[in-house]
């Protein structure tokens, strides 16, 4: 019962995740180009 | 600086914002009316007619009925065009660069302009409150205790709102979007005060006074809260560096 | 103060206005008593110079200290500002409040005398008619000269004027000159950008010349 | 695959996040069989139930870990004044307001089958309303255009004062509904072992993505200031470059 309820639940909240992951990955690909290597680790 | 300097600067300011308003008359003729507008949309939008049953006989007007929370809406848009006018004037021709170059007491001036919003919201408040008396038709039986109550309130009310909206006006101060932005800021933090307020004058208009006071206590709290950080925050926010 | 008792005294200075670096490595030095004009086309970065003086801006990079106080710290640009009277582009005046309430405000907040904002308003000649008129219905030589009334009320040790004759008919222009003249005469420093030419030259000290952010030492004027 | 590998770690790669990513993809799965499979319909909601093994966890991440990270990183900036602890706080932001969008989502959507609304004045629903848009104006903040320092500054006072109206906001909803409603709308839920454990694991899931997306926004935020910083010496020379003639000897003004 109420599964019409379930599923775009979990659709939304794992659909949102996943399209925010990648969208992320995307940005910091796009970002790493434009930051030399020697500057691209955090920990120095 | 010492206390003294603090209040000397928060009255230079004080009696500065309100000279400008004098002779500016931008919250008496602008924010005011406005206020007033707001009331009789409420009466446009919220059918006159509609009544809520009390019992089995008697009745209210919707309106009468939902008075305490319009009065605090219109107050709290009414306050957001007074938070802009009172930036307003800071960010035009460098007068903030002036301010930071006298080296007042960045506490001080957050209490000047924040008492000098508070004074200008108590009196489009008041002006509200005898308005939505008249136009909602409001029956109350009133009592001095009554009376106490809902001025106390909106005394707290206009204190927390102009406490944390000259904080938050600050801190969208220099910014192009500031009179978008310092809505979006202001309003979810407003949300409490518009809740407790709503339920201390639905006591104090319907209810039992004392259902109404620890909605002032939290008003009062919150006001506090508000006057404390802005006086602890307002120096690095006006240190553009 | 410096050993050298230089008033400014500015190294390698660079200095970000949103990220960008108006001021690119400026060298300056100022001694007391002179007035230095400073010339540049326009966004060379003069304006930057004089609030960076004035401890509005943060120092970047470099080093600069203005009548003792270190611009690198917070602390020491909030010091400086009670010392430097600065006249910018803005002339940092309510439009409506009048020129009196106006004078008396700026005077007030920095604590200078009351005597004082009174004969700057004498000198400027704004004592009549004009004292009661909202500054928004001033003219733009109207509304510089209050703006030169507050800075000369308060007296400071440090004069920074940004393009001060823009605006300004004769008589003000040469009220001006007489007025940075005897600021330096009393001991003051005066540091003034400038396009004019010709007559103020008599006034200035030597002149400076910035360009892409960069000040280029001392150039007789 | 080694391209998809490559996609998926490229320059954003370290030990520890791909360690924690493919712990977060083991466990999920774990979890959406426990949530969906495994586990029984609750007597009263029956398989909306299942809705809470997202919405707990989402309300945890949001409301308890996120928003206190922004309030932690906020504190140390201002005494600090490191870049570290002003990117964590505004990585931490952006995720807690999506896991705060998730929130409501879910609410409402468990809402519907149980209250019969999709919306009611519950109190955690609304005050997870206000703070939602109270962080939406965070990240506002963080998007002006401003001198970075300054809006780093004015971010932290902002992510301090609104973790202070979270719980402001949070204690007057809860009072202004209680004098309301006596009635909780929550329903007496019944969880058996296997529902709580559920809901233990959904938790620890939702903690692993957490980290793996704050440790990539943090990075994708670090690069960031990394390309505005590395130009700062470019825009000095390129400033300086502005001078249209070089000075010569004996010029006079």
């Amino acid at each position: 019962m109420h599964w019409e309820f379930v599923i775009p639940g979990y659709l939304i909240v794992f659909g949102s995740l996943a399209t925010y992951v990648v969208l992320l990955l995307g940005r910091i690909r796009a970002m790493a180009q434009r930051v030399p290597e020697n500057k691209r680790s955090f920990l120095e | 600086m010492g206390r003294a300097g603090l209040l000397a600067d928060a009255a230079l300011i004080f009696k500065k914002d309100l000279r400008i308003e004098r002779s500016s008359k931008v919250v008496t003729v602008q924010v005011l009316p406005f206020a007033v507008m707001t009331l009789i949309l409420f009466g446009f939008g919220i059918s006159p007619d509609a009544r809520v049953l009390l019992g089995s006989e008697e009745s209210r007007t919707v309106l009468a009925q939902v008075t305490p929370g319009l009065i605090f809406i219109a107050v709290l848009f009414s306050a957001l065009l007074a938070l802009g006018r009172s930036f307003g004037v800071e960010s035009s021709d460098g007068t903030l660069d002036g301010l930071r170059l006298a080296g007042l007491d960045p506490a001080g001036i957050f209490l000047g302009k924040a008492a000098a919003v508070m004074v200008q919201l108590a009196m489009v408040s008041a002006v509200v409150t005898g308005g939505a008396f008249l136009l909602f038709s409001v029956d109350v039986g009133w009592s001095p205790s009554r009376a106490v109550l809902l001025v106390t309130t909106v005394g707290a009310a206009t204190t927390g709102i102009a406490a944390a909206g000259t904080l938050y006006g600050a801190l969208a101060a220099g910014l192009r979007v500031r009179d978008t932005l310092v809505p979006l800021l202001v309003i979810p933090v407003l949300a409490p005060v518009l809740l407790g307020a709503g339920q201390a004058a639905d006591a104090a208009l319907f209810g039992a006074v004392a259902d109404g006071w620890p909605w002032v206590g939290a008003l009062a709290l919150f006001a506090l809260v508000y006057v404390g950080v802005g006086i602890l925050s307002f120096e690095s926010l006006l240190e553009d560096a | 103060m410096t050993s050298d008792g230089a008033v400014v005294q500015l190294t390698d200075a660079v200095a970000l206005v949103g990220g960008f670096p108006a001021l690119a490595g400026a060298t300056l030095t100022l001694q007391s008593r002179e007035v230095v004009g400073l010339r540049g086309p326009n966004g060379a970065g003069k304006s930057t110079l004089l609030r960076l003086c004035a401890g509005l801006v943060a120092l970047r990079r470099g080093s600069g200290e203005v009548l003792g106080c270190d611009l690198a710290t917070r602390g020491g640009r909030r010091a400086v500002r009670r010392s430097v009277g600065l006249l910018g582009h803005e002339t940092s005046l309510y439009d409506d409040l009048t020129v009196a309430e106006n004078i008396r405000f700026w005077s007030g907040a920095h604590r200078a005398d009351d005597d004082d904002a009174g004969a700057a308003m004498d000198h400027l000649g704004l004592s009549g008619r004009l004292a009661d008129v909202p500054v928004a219905g001033l003219s733009a030589g109207q509304r510089r000269r209050t703006a030169i009334a507050v800075v000369v009320a308060r007296r400071p040790r440090l004069w920074l004027l940004d393009e001060p004759h823009a605006g300004l008919d004769s008589s003000g222009r040469d009220l001006l000159d007489r007025l940075m003249l005897d600021a330096a005469a009393s001991g003051a420093t005066v540091l003034v950008a400038t396009h004019d030419r010709g007559r103020i030259d008599d006034v200035l000290t030597r002149c400076v010349e910035v360009e892409g952010g960069m000040v280029r030492e001392s150039v007789d004027g | 695959m080694s391209a998809l590998t490559n996609t998926l770690v490229g320059p954003s790669s370290s030990k520890v996040s791909r360690v924690v990513g493919i712990m977060a993809i083991i466990a999920t799965v774990f979890m959406l069989l426990l949530a969906l499979v495994w586990s029984p319909p609750e007597i009263d909601q029956a398989d909306a139930v299942r809705l809470f093994y997202v919405h707990v966890p989402s309300a945890v991440i949001a409301l308890y870990v996120a928003f206190t990270i922004t309030l932690i990183g906020s504190i140390q900036y201002l005494r600090k004044r490191s870049v570290f602890w002003d990117l964590l706080a505004h990585a931490s932001t952006e995720i807690g307001v999506l896991f705060c969008a998730l929130v409501l989502v879910t609410g409402m959507l468990w809402g519907k089958p149980t209250w019969g609304v999709y919306w009611q004045w519950d109190p955690r629903l609304t005050s997870t309303t206000v703070t939602f848009v109270l962080y939406t104006g965070y990240l506002a903040i963080r998007r002006m255009d401003l001198d970075p320092a300054v809006r780093s500054k004015r971010a932290a006072i902002l992510g301090i004062v609104s973790f202070a109206n979270l719980i402001i906001v949070r204690y007057s909803v809860e009072w202004w509904r209680s004098i309301h409603q006596s009635a909780t709308f929550g329903l007496d839920t019944q969880l058996d072992d296997l529902m709580l454990f559920t809901v233990f694991w959904a938790v620890v899931t939702f903690l692993l993505i957490f980290t793996w997306l704050l440790i990539h926004r943090f990075r994708l935020a670090w690069f960031e200031h990394q390309a505005s910083t590395s130009s700062l010496d470019d825009a000095i020379a390129a400033r300086r470059a502005e001078r249209s003639h070089p000075p010569l000897a004996g010029e006079s003004v």
